[in-house]
């Protein structure tokens, strides 16, 4: 376990495309910034059985869940000449076609925040301990399995 | 009764362990290793035979089996869907 | 050349970040859609002989900068899953801390949204005929050079 | 005068390549090729010289030297800096 308390990453419902925009904003004084990279998880309404998912209802172990993020960022920043990095997932219900997943991250040029973006992404699904269980319009639900 | 079997533990359990415990917050008989305590789960909740989960000490993911210390934070964790 | 008219990338300076967030917030109602990876230029204050870089003056070719932003497109279309695609440019000034380029895709799952999204960038910034000049505080000029 | 050289062609010039020739817009002299048209205007603008640029005929960016027909788009590209 690290020193510092994790921040929190956590949002509870869906994350607002509004809310992105503003965190977009909050970067446009750090003009050693020349590159933005950004993931948005949605939720899908899929079918299964006939029946489509209405929303996702999310549950973390959150204190582990917040001391992995915590590595995860430090590991990307050893890694990559970042500038900065922001992650925020949801608990509770998100319905579908909202999102559930929001990771931004910025550096001088480009390649790095490609290369840490697709690894933060990549490093949250296995090692951060959240769950989402598929609730279908007639209120049954599934728990979801990460490809 | 030997001061060993009075002893208990805190378990969390997560996603679909937790509907099968209808819990998500256990107190239960201290085990000295997380196979012991698998298997005593598994005697007292047979559903989770055929259920994958791992279990972490102190939020640390258990890799083959690991002993448990007295006062330790087990956790009972489902494959991770989050994203 | 390719038959349909392209559709206009440009913008006339700087691309808000509240138009990011809304063109987010139009992809909820496609529920198909999992995954929305963002490319977002910003232009950095870079130093040169002492002097800061106050903004960028960008020109293009428009007429063939749009066709080879359609061909980007339909390449990226041919090569993977992809459910919609958005490519932004600014043309005119753009200031330090601004945003020039924004390029939005979204799919199903995400490997295909990462790895059309690094693409795409990679391709317009060695395809697409528009220039750079950056403008220090005292008004001198540089032509900027890609890396 | 022969029906040739009374041809002429429209260039657009971009970026740095502009500034040289104080225009975006230039009517000029047609060449029957790339390679002749370059040296035509290295002649006229010898600050080009050292400037990196292609040539795109009708919007494709010539490979090696590349006949012009009257009545092409020729535009002068310096090295792009979008993005």
């Amino acid at each position: 376990m690290s020193e510092k308390k994790p921040k929190s990453i956590f949002v509870h419902g869906p994350i607002s495309p509004v809310f992105v925009g503003e965190s977009i904003a909050k970067h446009q004084s750090k003009t050693d910034i020349g590159a933005h990279a950004i993931f948005l998880g949605q939720v899908r309404a899929d079918v299964k059985d006939g029946k489509h998912v209405s929303h996702i209802d999310y549950t973390a172990y959150e204190e582990m869940a917040l001391e992995k993020v915590h590595l995860i960022r430090e590991g990307a920043f050893d890694r990559h000449p970042l500038s900065c990095m922001h992650i925020y997932h949801s608990l509770g219900s998100v319905g579908a076609g909202e999102i559930s997943l929001f990771v931004f991250v910025s550096s001088p040029h480009r390649n790095a925040a490609f290369t840490a973006l697709r690894e933060i992404v990549d490093e949250i699904k296995v090692d951060v301990p959240i769950w989402g269980k598929e609730i279908f319009e007639d209120g049954d639900g599934t728990w979801k399995v990460n490809q | 009764m030997s001061e060993q079997t009075e002893k208990s533990i805190q378990i969390l359990a997560f996603g679909m362990i937790a509907e099968v415990l209808s819990s998500q917050e256990t107190s239960w008989k201290w085990a000295s290793d997380t196979d012991t305590l698998r298997a005593d789960l598994i005697g007292a909740f047979p559903k989770l035979t055929n259920l994958p989960f791992v279990i972490a000490v102190d939020m640390e993911v258990s890799q083959g089996n690991q002993p448990i210390s007295p006062g330790a934070t087990i956790a009972l964790l489902p494959p991770y869907s989050g994203g």
